[in-house]
């Protein structure tokens, strides 16, 4: 059962692919207005969002960590970024490593996972869907759960959580 | 019935009718209850198949309606009655309308020839089984009709399916006939069951045997397998499972009835069971004696005395009871697989059903009769037929080689079709060498 | 030459055997498919935006709605992430009490499944009504430990809700005498059948590469031949501590995905039978007195997943400090496992797409989220 | 009973007559081959009237179950345009070349033949041989053995010939592959371009 | 990759080798047993063979203590009193939000008393997670074994104080052993609340006899203690009235004046007697009564969480001005004209009675009585229009 940590990752991307590892700065979840509960680091290994593929293909070819379970997005609003969290395991069991990209809320890009990983495929679609970020590369980066002519991107933390033009702007 | 009603009407009455009007009278009445009988038979049979279904499911089934829920299809039947009859817009009306009446015509022609006890047979035609099978061949006309009127995908297609399975079944089930009339050579189902009377066997011309009604055509080999395959066929010409693709709700939501409601819809249920009553009635009277068995041969020899030989009457109606009770047992028996056949399997796909049909049924019922041929060959014929050797032989020898050689070439065809067959199913599967063999090349 | 014309045709939303409100456009040519693709979202209720807008406990019954089959271990995977985000001890009775319910759960919604995969092949209904049967006997079980058959909503943080009944554990001695002969009965149903083996054998291969590739889950991944069960893999709660084999598939066909689920129905009694004898020893009520249940957890974020009888199911959950969480994200087997179902179909019959995607088994409330 | 015969005759011959003007005239093709199955059922019972029985069987298994699906399958796999205007101008003078030709045809059965017949006296028997099944299939193998066997070898070409039409090889007749396929595919390339 | 207390099996795909329907006649043996083991009953859970069925409506299985299905809340036996103490934690713990409070104040006082004044649980989006109870420190708020809910009128399951108390003796029967647990420490903390609630406050508003109990106790005390405390409360714990409410009582006041009866205001209404002379003024106290229970109704359905009595009182006043135009109806020798201000009158009567009944989930006693009502001013419209 193969047992790498993070930080044990982040030493060997380092060496191996320089420069696609980036430190992870500290997040404001809720705006200090609203009683800060204290900054957030991340333990993972955060990664330059155009070096991805690569630093997700030398998780797959040269740690084997094959099996790409999740990709998460989720939106830090007050420091204006989306942070996306790809899972990966180890097909000899274990605990995972994620990678974490992050990118701007106004225009997040990434590169899609999707032909090397087919499953990815649903993954990126919701995110695209529910977040708005764009993958490049992707074969069919559609909408999947609201309807093709839907505006704005439902779960980021701005979206209007009461009324809109669908429903009527007095709730 | 002519004898009845020209007895009421012109020596009761002393009417002095015409002979002509009189049977048309006779005709006329019969036809009623012909007319009335089918639909009571589907009624009951829709009960005893929800019923019996359900219990083989560890449920108890349709009990609210009536005593133990034998109202239930009356309900049933009055819905669909007052149901809204809906024709779609596109569709063609008229043919629309006809379809359904032209699926459930030949159902009711088919009774006609049908006996339900000994003497009891509306029309005893020298032909019977060849009308039998020539009018249940009319109802895909009807089938295809209301496919096409229906301007359905989904109607169309199930009306191809159904039709496309009903001629390529129709041919093994005519084939394990075939072999049964063979045997017997006569194409009249009366002659077929008289010819089921005896014991056991009823070509080993044994004398001295008591007719104990039971010389069943199953019994023998030949009758066996024929059995086997005409059920199977008549499984999938009634669109039983596991053969009912051509309404695979999985698939093509309710095939060529997608688009009928109402009492439209309930000819096609009407036809539907009605056909299968009446082919689990044919497989009881062609290969296990119609209204044969144990007793109405010996009732009817007590009927007979010196002082009246016509038979006496209540001898006679007796007998007549224990038939009639013999075929409707049978018959419900055969029905009663067919459900119990719906409990237990799964449906096969429309390819893997014309595969089983072509190339393991046909050929199956071909080697059959050729088991008949051999069977008539060596119980029937002699010298003239050019089967000398056979004429010194003691009718129990005959027979009991006639039994042995059937028996082993139908069970090597059986278990070499199989293999054949499963073979074949095999190496259709996973990878197609072939294919991939011309693409690699071409690559 | 014969020439055919390329179709495409619409199976669902309404259609009875996509099991919910699932479309797919299917181009075939003739009666083969060329081209498959998944439509979803009718049921889609934003699910992981109503968890935001909650807090921690109250998202508790909600997941019991995700995949409706497996309420518990919807449970369990929730309470997991929850425990882990927070740091709280869950008492050994009570461990024991959730692979109980878990594995309960295990052999029920296998039963059901099955049943509905005959029922997809035309079945007349009678493999289900044996599946459903013993699926009540099972949820008559849940009622009574629970108080619900289905949204059980059983587990908390730091234990679950209530201990046994009395009567619970006479009447699940019962149902393991009981279950051997339903299983044995559903495969000789099942495996020897004609028909069946044709409907199902070499349809729908998914071979071990990409299986893995598409990310695919559960006793879809081991019937395609990995040996990929989180149970074993990452052991969560007390799993480490139970004998069980994991059965996996030669081919990866339809076949092969009814036989690794027969095969863990087998397994999972016999973790329910070394959990009866481990039981009495156990130490601890049914729940940690200390947890509370309106949770706190400091800022920081977790993933969490479980093998639920469909696959993996991952909680990924972030929080800020306070009593909601922040980022609710589910991972969700049902949803993955579709994926390669254009692929799976390819090459085959439109009878069989219906076929292969009852194997996949998934339930669209948890698809659509 | 005559008398009823009678009608009974009229009533069909009116329905076939009926029927195949029907076929000839309506504009709907498929319409036309419902009509057409109408005819043939008329004639059968005609067959039926003449107590011709195995005739009138036949003629519906035939005709009616196998023919008649045949004619509505090959329309409904050819698509056609339908409903349009069949009739030509000059229609007048195809239907009396038509009459014309129909009459040199049928004038030496009309003048050959005594309308008075007798009512035939021969034995009972008579129609039992010609519809007895075992009588026919003697028939079959001896009188008319070479008749049987031109027919058999023609419906055999036949539907040889069908298939030879309808076949495609196997491996041509797959285009789409299944995923097991593509990955065998894929590695059989590989293996092929690594000998090379 | 390998694996700790447990083998990998590579399911065994082989079979006979002859595949000739051996696994066909294998499934129809199943099947086959399963038919024959049906007739008769299926016991325990150890049997796969045996009818299953449960003939629902005949016979009902044994509900588990635990099980749950819809919120109630549950008042002691002896002296009615509720034990909720209004302290809103079971709507904090709703996932769905469907419960909503208002607690009592003491009337002399103003301040908060720990009783609930109303309680609404909105049965329709209820999920039934049994987390209210739970969060429950009074055990106040129990699951209900009841499940026969279906209904065709959504509103109708907007359950109110009214519809949902049940007493112990109920509880006890479904979960005795449940109760058991928690009693001791319900029942102290109840007597505490008790305690501090004022007057007839925290008793469930049904039990008019317990009310009727606790305020002669009350009177008794306040005829031996000379500063008499709130006695002189209303049965009704006084909300705030609406101008519609209101005029629902002053008309069905009117309407009772007019009849020449003085029913007093909590009593049953006694017929009124109406002289001919008196018809016109009937006439248009009913229709003003019909009009004010109208929109009485409505409002206390659509906006104010209004008491029970207050419903009653609509309700009484339709009742009232039903009759009043059934008596006018009957007995005044009218023009035409007249006749169809009865007719209107009557038919207004019906329609508002009729909405009192629809709109308020009240207890099928006046219900009833309401029907009954509307019934009657139908049918005398009917016999004036002949």
């Amino acid at each position: 059962m193969p047992q790498l940590s993070a930080e044990e990752l982040r030493t060997r991307m380092r060496r191996d692919l320089p420069g696609a590892v980036l430190e992870a700065a500290p997040l404001q979840i809720v705006p200090p207005a609203h009683g800060s509960k204290g900054p957030f680091v991340t333990p993972d290994v955060l990664v330059e969002p155009t070096r991805l593929l690569d630093a997700a293909l030398y998780l797959r070819d040269q740690v084997g960590y094959t099996y790409l379970s999740d990709i998460a997005v989720v939106d830090y609003l007050t420091d204006n970024l989306l942070e996306v969290v790809y899972r990966f395991y180890h097909l000899d069991g274990g605990p995972s490593l994620a990678l974490k990209v992050r990118l701007s809320r106004e225009n997040p890009e990434l590169p899609s996972l999707t032909p090397h990983w087919p499953g990815a495929n649903f993954h990126e679609r919701e995110a695209y869907d529910l977040y708005g970020v764009v993958f490049t590369g992707h074969p069919f980066l559609r909408r999947i759960y609201m309807w093709d002519e839907f505006e704005g991107f439902p779960m980021r933390k701005d979206f209007p959580k009461q009324g809109d033009k669908y429903i009527g702007a007095e709730e | 019935m002519y004898d009845v009603i020209n007895h009421l009407i012109n020596t009761v009455f002393g009417l002095g009718w015409p002979s002509w009007a009189i049977s048309l009278i006779a005709y006329l009445l019969v036809a009623t209850i012909l007319f009335l009988v089918a639909p009571f038979q589907m009624l009951f049979l829709t009960y005893f198949e929800r019923r019996a279904i359900a219990q083989m499911q560890d449920r108890i089934g349709p009990n609210r309606v009536g005593p133990q829920g034998l109202f239930q299809p009356v309900a049933d039947g009055v819905k669909m009655f007052t149901k809204e009859d809906i024709v779609p817009d596109a569709a063609d009306k008229w043919v629309h309308l006809i379809g359904p009446c032209v699926v459930v015509a030949p159902t009711m022609f088919m009774f006609a020839v049908l006996p339900w006890g000994p003497g009891m047979v509306p029309l005893d035609m020298n032909i019977g089984l060849l009308f039998f099978f020539a009018i249940s061949s009319v109802s895909a006309v009807g089938l295809m009709a209301s496919g096409w009127a229906s301007n359905n995908k989904f109607a169309l297609l199930g009306a191809m399916r159904a039709v496309a399975q009903m001629v390529s079944y129709e041919i093994p089930a005519v084939l394990s006939l075939l072999a049964i009339v063979l045997v017997t050579g006569s194409l009249s189902i009366v002659d077929l069951i008289h010819q089921q009377a005896g014991l056991f066997i009823s070509s080993a011309d044994v004398p001295g045997i008591p007719d104990l009604g039971l010389g069943w055509f199953v019994f023998t080999p030949v009758g066996f397998l024929a059995f086997i395959a005409f059920f199977i066929a008549a499984l999938a010409e009634g669109e039983r499972t596991p053969f009912d693709i051509p309404e695979a709700d999985s698939e093509i939501v309710a095939g060529y009835m997608t688009e009928y409601s109402g009492m439209k819809f309930g000819l096609f249920y009407l036809a539907q069971y009605v056909l299968n009553f009446l082919l689990c009635a044919i497989t009881a009277i062609i290969f296990f004696g119609g209204w044969q068995g144990p007793g109405v041969g010996w009732l009817y020899a007590q009927a007979i005395t010196p002082t009246n030989p016509d038979g006496n009457g209540l001898f006679n109606v007796l007998a007549g009871m224990l038939g009639v009770f013999y075929f409707l047992a049978k018959t419900y028996f055969f029905f009663f697989v067919m459900v119990w056949v719906r409990g237990a399997y799964a449906r096969l796909r429309i390819d893997q059903l014309m595969d089983f049909g072509w190339k393991f049924l046909i050929p199956l019922t071909l080697v059959n009769v050729i088991s008949a041929a051999i069977w008539v060959g060596l119980t029937k014929w002699g010298a003239a037929e050019g089967l000398a050797f056979v004429e010194g032989w003691a009718p129990l020898m005959r027979w009991g080689v006639a039994f042995v050689i059937t028996l082993l070439l139908n069970i090597a065809a059986y278990i070499f079709l199989a293999r054949v067959y499963s073979q074949a199913q095999d190496e259709r599967a996973r990878l197609d060498n072939e294919v991939l063999e011309r693409l690699t090349n071409v690559a | 030459m014969l020439k055919t014309e390329e179709l495409q045709i619409n199976i669902g939303p309404q259609h009875p055997s996509t099991h919910g409100v699932f479309r797919m456009i299917v181009t075939v040519d003739g009666e083969t498919i060329t081209d498959l693709k998944p439509v979803f979202g009718y049921l889609h209720r934003n699910h992981e935006q109503i968890a935001e807008v909650n807090t921690y406990l109250q998202n508790m019954p909600y997941t019991d709605r995700l995949d409706y089959f497996n309420s518990m271990a919807n449970n369990h995977a929730y309470a997991l992430a929850v425990e882990k985000l927070v740091g709280i001890e869950v008492p050994e009775r009570a461990e024991y009490l959730r692979v109980l319910m878990v594995e309960l759960t295990r052999i029920l919604n296998h039963a059901g499944a099955l049943g509905f995969l005959i029922n997809d092949m035309g079945a007349w209904q009678t493999q289900l009504a044996f599946g459903m049967r013993e699926r009540e006997k099972i949820l008559d079980l849940f009622e009574s430990a629970s108080g619900a058959r289905l949204m059980c909503n059983y587990f908390r943080f730091g234990g679950v809700a209530r201990d046994l009944p009395p009567d619970f554990m006479p009447r699940l001695k019962d149902l393991l005498i009981a279950m051997p002969a339903f299983v044995d009965e559903m495969e000789r149903l099942l495996r020897e059948n004609e028909i069946l083996l044709q409907r199902s054998e070499n349809i729908g291969i998914l071979p071990k590469e990409v299986a893995i590739s598409y990310s695919v889950t559960g006793p879809m991944l081991r019937a395609s031949g990995v040996p990929y069960d989180i149970r074993k893999a990452e052991p969560y709660s007390i799993y480490d501590r139970f004998d069980f084999d994991v059965p996996i598939g030669a081919v990866g066909d339809v076949y092969d995905r009814i036989l690794v689920r027969i095969e863990e129905m087998r397994q999972s009694k016999r973790i329910i039978e070394q959990i009866i004898q481990q039981l009495p020893d156990a130490q601890g009520g049914h729940i940690n007195p200390k947890a509370r249940q309106n949770v706190r957890p400091p800022a920081g974020d977790v993933y969490a997943r479980v093998e639920t009888p469909k696959g993996e199911l991952g909680f990924y959950l972030v929080s800020d400090g306070s009593l909601k969480p922040y980022r609710y994200k589910v991972r969700a087997p049902s949803f993955i496992n579709l994926t390669p179902l254009g692929d799976m179909c390819r090459g085959y019959k439109v009878a069989d797409v219906v076929v292969i995607l009852g194997s996949i088994d998934i339930v669209m409330g948890e698809v659509d989220r | 009973m005559d008398l009823l015969i009678q009608i009974i005759f009229g009533l069909l011959s009116a329905l076939v007559i009926g029927a195949a003007m029907m076929v000839v005239t309506v504009r709907n093709v498929i319409h036309a081959a419902l009509w057409l199955i109408a005819s043939f059922f008329g004639v059968a019972a005609l067959y039926l009237l003449l107590e011709a029985e195995f005739i009138a069987v036949v003629q519906v298994l035939v005709y009616v179950g196998a023919i008649s699906i045949l004619i509505l399958f090959a329309i409904m796999l050819t698509r056609s345009n339908e409903g349009d205007r069949l009739l030509t101008k000059y229609w007048w003078a195809s239907a009396l070349i038509a009459l014309g030709l129909f009459g040199v045809a049928f004038l030496p059965t009309f003048t050959g033949t005594t309308w008075n017949m007798p009512q035939p006296t021969g034995p009972a028997g008579t129609p039992e041989v010609l519809s007895g099944v075992e009588e026919l299939g003697r028939g079959f193998v001896s009188e008319f053995v070479l008749h049987f066997e031109i027919a058999g070898v023609l419906l055999t070409v036949a539907l040889i010939g069908a298939i030879v039409i309808a076949f495609e090889e196997r491996s041509r007749r797959r285009r789409v592959l299944t995923l097991a396929e593509e990955l065998e595919l894929r590695k059989r390339r590989q293996a092929a371009e690594s000998v090379d | 990759m390998d694996i700790q207390r447990g083998n990998i099996i590579v399911m065994d795909r082989r079979r006979g080798k002859l595949r000739a329907g051996q696994g066909l006649l294998q499934g129809l043996k199943v099947v086959w047993d399963h038919w024959i083991g049906s007739f008769r009953k299926n016991e325990n859970f150890s049997q796969i063979h045996g009818t299953f069925t449960i003939e629902y409506p005949d016979e009902r299985m044994k509900l588990p203590q635990a099980y749950r299905n819809m919120p109630v809340l549950i008042y002691d036996d002896e002296t009615g009193h509720e034990l909720c103490t209004a302290c809103y934690q079971c709507a904090r713990a709703c996932p769905p939000e469907v419960i909503h409070i208002t607690q009592a104040k003491d009337p002399n006082t103003g301040k908060m008393v720990p009783a609930s004044l109303e309680f609404i649980i909105e049965y329709d989006a209820c999920m039934s997670c049994g987390l209210c109870a739970e969060a429950c420190p009074f055990d106040a708020i129990k699951m209900d074994h009841f499940f026969e809910l279906a209904t065709d009128d959504r509103m109708g399951l907007l359950q109110r104080k009214a519809d949902l108390n049940r007493p112990i003796s109920y509880y006890t029967t479904i979960a005795p052993d449940l109760w058991d647990e928690v009693k001791e420490g319900a029942m102290k903390k109840l007597q505490g609340s008790i305690k501090r609630r004022p007057g007839v406050i925290g008793i469930a508003g049904h039990l008019s006899d317990k009310i009727a109990a606790r305020r002669r106790e009350l009177e008794a005390e306040a005829a031996a203690a000379p500063p008499a405390p709130a006695d002189a409360a209303p049965a009704a714990p006084a909300g705030k009235l609406s101008p519609e409410e209101k005029a629902a009582k002053l008309a069905a006041m009117r309407a009772a004046k007019a009849g020449g009866a003085a029913p007093a205001a909590e009593a049953p209404a006694p017929a009124p007697e109406l002289s001919p002379a008196d018809a016109k003024a009937a006439k248009l106290a009913a229709i003003k009564a019909a009009n004010a229970a109208k929109k009485a109704a409505e409002a206390s359905a659509a906006e104010a969480p209004a008491a029970p009595v207050d419903e009653k009182a609509a309700k009484l006043a339709a009742i009232r001005a039903a009759n009043a135009a059934k008596a006018a109806a009957a007995e005044a020798p009218a023009a035409p004209v007249d006749e169809k201000a009865a007719k209107l009158a009557a038919i207004r009567a019906a329609n508002a009675a009729k909405a009192a009944a629809a709109e308020a989930p009240a207890a099928p006693v006046d219900e009833k009585a309401a029907k009954l009502a509307a019934i009657r001013a139908a049918n005398a419209a009917k016999k004036k229009s002949e």
